[in-house]
């Protein structure tokens, strides 16, 4: 059952009034696009302000190399479009323009992710955070409600360099709120447990949290962070998370096998590891259909989710039995003396030596 | 050469009204979708697929036909192909393809075989086919995706909807009928706000530096893309000029007129060593008062009351 | 000390001559290029096919849609340019005319990674690997040398549906023979061993070896593994090197945090969990050098590879001697029974649900 | 109105032929490099660089420059800027700062402060500045990158070496000098093998469509891409055509004529309501007669003996 939210918002209407407050406090903030000011919703700056918002029609590439060189004169630059054309279509003038020189721009993108719903795979990225995340200099950021949006927008404005920004079509309902501090860089926690941790990234933050109520029906105490900045990634929150629930959980609407799930994995590899499970679209191009029942076939539902848990926490649990019982017969072993062991080492090797 | 005449331009008047009512139902249903777009493609992709459509039916009257296609074989080898490379008015293709009976229950098994099995369950029991497959337009599990998807519906040349690669996908298609040394042409249908796309003054320029005069562009000039007029958001004119300057040759027509449909078609088809590009004006929203020349109804759906309203209207005397 | 190598190669060689002679078996091969057909050498064909090699000038996406094109009329099409024009400024061509659609074509790029050497970052490419792995439908291709080259080429002819191949500037050792059996999503072994694994991709296979060599003085016994598919991965060598040598390390000359050694990673994370290190580029951008110093800097030596080793053999150590402990522990606890151990479970469930 | 005579003509004949010394020297030095399309820009960069470079200098003889910059100062705000799209002729620009002044220790040190440990280390102890630099092209550590770095180079206006973006990058600082209400000028060269890259041309029809008259593009018109002459490898004339159908106002000149290049960039200065395109007729490789209008010489460093006689070539009456 999920968790009562107060309300869903847009996460696009929340982006264009941050978009509008920043327009009036700064200067310097100019805003592009690319025929989708209506969609991406920058059309209200535009409104307010349209001697600092651009048109560039569908050119893409010609949009992202313009926005470097309006940086390199000072602007602050906000780039709008989908999130399909937004990463693949320009990749490498943001890589050549944008990431290598390390120009202030800002990709915020909308439309990302299977929920675009009836447009179809043509227009469901669901490959924009790897693209993100491997470009150097790129940060990353995947706002979880309209809230955490506003103020990822603010933050992205005040840091100097190139982020990349992703929002999705759909409405999202409210769990981030207004006194939330937003930090690049830092994931939230918003519920804590013991047992198992669930991490999410976008709209899938939500449905940890009804994946959480879900759990805890069952007894199990689940703890949900929203990782809304995917690159660099938080590893202290990571860290603590492996160490204090050993078992993790990770959902995302984009390609399982190359996005946040991927990231996190890396960092659990080498700082503690745990048994992990990662939720997210298989490595297939989408299709038209509802965004509830996209949702559901390609796997991002609260059951998909509990099911993961489910799967970490039997893991978790061998595991843990195995280290209870190892501990113990370490302490043994030490008491028997370290010398038995040099010896038997030293003899190893030397066998091995032989062989060659 | 194309003939046509009264009876003929009646006959496709009266399809292009069945084909913008098959649209208009088909977005409504869906619920989203581009009805502007496609409704100002209509007349282009009615004559193209239906001043007869069939060799044999042609070569009986010892007539030609614009474009050669079999709804019963659409993997002959021999069709002229047509490629919607502003993907976005899909409708009006999968409007064109099922009235020209690429959507039969047999075509349509045959086509999707062993390659998805959920689309072809619900077809053989009998969900979904033929003219009614339309009322299924983006609906998961079925063939009509909302941008053509060359796997999954039959007739789809080249899987469209991010905007500019369309026409080097049929570039390279009439590349392959050279080297093939084929007779077919290639038809592209690109939107006025893809002319924005560098990629499309890529394949300009590489089309007719390959000298391919069995690829025809048709420009759906219909002064509007997603934010507003061209004119204003991103500004195109003179577009004869650049094309021209590229090394196309242009034709200017009405968009809406089949006699000047076809009549450039035809001269587009005789053009040697230089691929041609037909410069259709055009109405964005065509046939229905309040979507014509409306920027809103880009890629929103009518309303219940919007499409009653637009219904009424297209219906008229065609009464279909 | 490095292997005796017999003879240095170039890759781009070993693909024109595989070109032309599948050109002369076969008429429905066309080959493309964007003004870089005498530095990939598909020239060539160019040749001795003119009529089947078209040169697009310096516009690579419109020679991706047109060979989707072409592939859709029934060619199998080779398309060719420098890695970071082949990959990230034409990944939504690739995406949407040639993956979505599963069109035939093959993308053969020279010129990856940092070995470029004097043009510095804007054409040392450490990210495409990446950015091919995260498509659906595409395969990801990565020779190690002249020889395997020509087979990969091969094979990916023989195979209906898009292919990435990614190869060098620089000439490699040969390190593979002429009888070896090539397979798309089949790695091979080239040397056994039983204490560590040593994954290597295109040029770094052969590091791998050298590292191997300097590790057999120590008296350690490395096994190679050539993982010249990146894309199926072979699970079932992974999976059986980490069961019979327990540690891997992965060596690749490309961005380190989403690569091949990540896609290891994820496979061993899921199959069986042993000690794992990545070699790698940093997340960063290259610059102007020669390939040596570069190498050298960005951490792609044999000395790299063989630090690795030893980290992670250190990591298996200890894992191995916990692991032999506790299953003498578990033997002893099986032995006291069932009975107790579920016994305990079931108030523990009802200890947890009570705090809730 | 920039002003120019005999003398200074001859003056810039000096300075060009030095230029293509440097140009020569580094490529041979870094044993790799681009030495064609660097010799055919050298005599419009030096024009650029060299007419009265300092707004002070000029001032005080009522003259005012081409391009209002100052080496000591590349942060200048009211700079105008020069974007070198073609990248990989890196080594003429880097020829043309360091003879300009940009490279001595100070401003280097300056630019580099806290940037990049390597590079600050390495000109702090004396290891290269000022000309001596021009020795370490393309070398680890060294800030004279195989293509443009503008955070590792001082004059460097933005990184390029991905061909069809400095275009785009120049009109976003001509669009920013626009909102600023700042008079700079934006300079940018192509090559014409660039003019293959659809980004161009959105470029083009965008630079037009926002009514930039401070972006002036030179085309560097030396007929030779990579592969061979561009009008075999994907032909571009006509030319003009082209850019006046994209809305841009167009000259064509010699573009190793320093007279018709300082009339062109001053008429191109003056031009409202529209961007410029200088159509610069050169030869690639001008200057070593081997070279000019070898294909084999786009990207390949000369060899010992051919540096020698290249360097007799360039070194002729001048004698730097
Ligand atoms: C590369 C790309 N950018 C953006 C879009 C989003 N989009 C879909 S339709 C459209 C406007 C198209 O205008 P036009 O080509 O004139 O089509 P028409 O007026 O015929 O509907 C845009 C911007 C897209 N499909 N592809
Ligand atoms: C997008 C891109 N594709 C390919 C290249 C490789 N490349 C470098 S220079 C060059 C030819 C450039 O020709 P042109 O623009 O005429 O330069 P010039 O003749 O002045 O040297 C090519 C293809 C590149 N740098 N960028
Ligand atoms: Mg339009
Ligand atoms: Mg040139």
């Amino acid at each position: 059952m999920p968790v009562p939210k107060e309300k869903v918002e847009s996460q696009r209407k929340a982006y264009a009034l941050a978009l509008v407050e920043l327009g009036r406090e700064r200067n310097d903030i100019v805003v592009l696009n690319a025929d989708l000011a209506s969609s991406t919703k920058t059309l209200e700056f535009s409104n307010e302000f349209p001697e600092r918002h651009f048109n560039f029609g569908i050119a893409e590439q010609n949009m992202m190399s313009t926005a470097a060189g309006l940086a390199a004169a000072g602007k602050t630059v906000f780039v709008s479009t989908f999130a399909v054309f937004g990463t693949g279509r320009v990749y490498d003038q943001i890589r050549q323009s944008i990431a290598y020189p390390k120009l202030n721009v800002k990709i915020v993108v909308t439309h990302a992710g299977i929920t675009v719903g009836g447009d179809g795979a043509t227009h469901q990225i669901t490959e924009d955070i790897a693209l993100m995340m491997v470009l150097p200099n790129m940060k990353v950021i995947v706002p979880a409600d309209a809230v955490e949006t506003s103020k990822a927008i603010k933050a992205a404005a005040d840091y100097g360099g190139p982020v990349y920004v992703r929002l999705g079509r759909a409405e999202v309902p409210s769990i981030t709120s207004e006194k939330d501090q937003f930090e690049i860089g830092k994931a939230t926690l918003l519920r804590n447990g013991k047992d198992v941790t669930l991490i999410g990234t976008g709209i899938m933050v939500s449905v940890c949290l009804d994946a959480a109520e879900v759990l805890k029906k069952k007894g199990i105490d689940a703890r949900v962070i929203n990782m809304s900045t995917i690159k660099p990634i938080d590893e202290d929150i990571l860290e603590k998370a492996a160490r204090e629930t050993g078992a993790i959980v990770t959902a995302e609407e984009h390609n399982v096998e190359m996005g946040m799930g991927t990231a996190i994995s890396m960092v659990i590899a080498e700082k503690k590891h745990v048994p992990m499970k990662r939720v997210g679209i298989p490595d297939v191009f989408g299709e038209s259909g509802s965004s509830d029942e996209l949702m559901k076939k390609y796997g991002l539902t609260v059951e998909d989710i509990v099911k993961a848990a489910h799967n970490v926490l039997k893991r978790k649990d061998k595991l843990s039995r195995l280290q209870r019982v190892s501990k113990k017969l370490i302490k043994h072993e030490r008491k028997k003396g370290n010398k038995k062991d040099t010896k038997r080492s030293k003899s190893q090797k030397r066998k091995s030596s032989k062989k060659r | 050469m194309a003939v046509y005449d009264e009876e003929l331009i009646e006959s496709l008047t009266q399809k292009a009204k069945i084909i913008r009512q098959y649209v208009v139902k088909m977005i409504y249903n869906a619920g989203s979708g581009h009805p502007g777009g496609s409704l100002s493609s209509v007349d282009i992709l009615t004559a193209l697929y239906f001043h007869k459509f069939l060799d044999k039916e042609c070569k009986k009257d010892n007539k030609e036909p614009i474009m050669n296609h079999d709804p019963k074989n659409p993997g002959w080898e021999d069709r002229d192909r047509f490629i919607l490379s502003k993907g976005h008015s899909a409708p009006t293709l999968y409007g064109v393809l099922a009235e020209a009976g690429y959507f039969e229950k047999k075509v349509l098994l045959a086509f999707l075989k062993d390659k998805n099995d959920e689309m072809y369950e619900r077809i053989k029991e009998e969900k979904a086919f033929g003219i009614d497959l339309l009322m299924y337009l983006r609906r998961l599990g079925f063939p009509l995706q909302g941008h053509p998807d060359m796997n999954k519906t039959p007739g789809i040349e080249a899987s469209t909807g991010s905007e500019g690669q369309g026409l080097a996908i049929g570039c390279g298609q009439a590349m392959a009928a050279k080297l093939d040394r084929k007779l077919y042409h290639i038809f592209v249908m690109i939107g006025d706000g893809e002319m924005d796309c560098g990629q499309i003054w890529e394949t300009a320029m590489s089309a007719s530096h390959f000298k391919l005069d069995n690829l025809i562009a048709i420009l759906d000039r219909n002064k509007l893309q997603l934010d507003g007029p061209t004119e204003q958001i991103m500004s195109l004119e003179p577009i004869p000029d650049k094309w021209q300057a590229f090394g196309w040759h242009v034709i200017e027509i009405d968009g809406h007129n089949f006699k000047e449909i076809l009549t450039a078609l035809d001269t587009a088809k005789e053009v040697k060593g230089k691929p041609t590009l037909i410069v259709a004006h055009t109405v964005k929203g065509k046939g229905v008062s309040f979507m014509e020349g409306a920027v809103g109804f880009h890629g929103k759906a009518p309303d219940e009351e919007q499409f009653k309203q637009a219904m009424k209207e297209l219906e008229g005397d065609a009464g279909a």
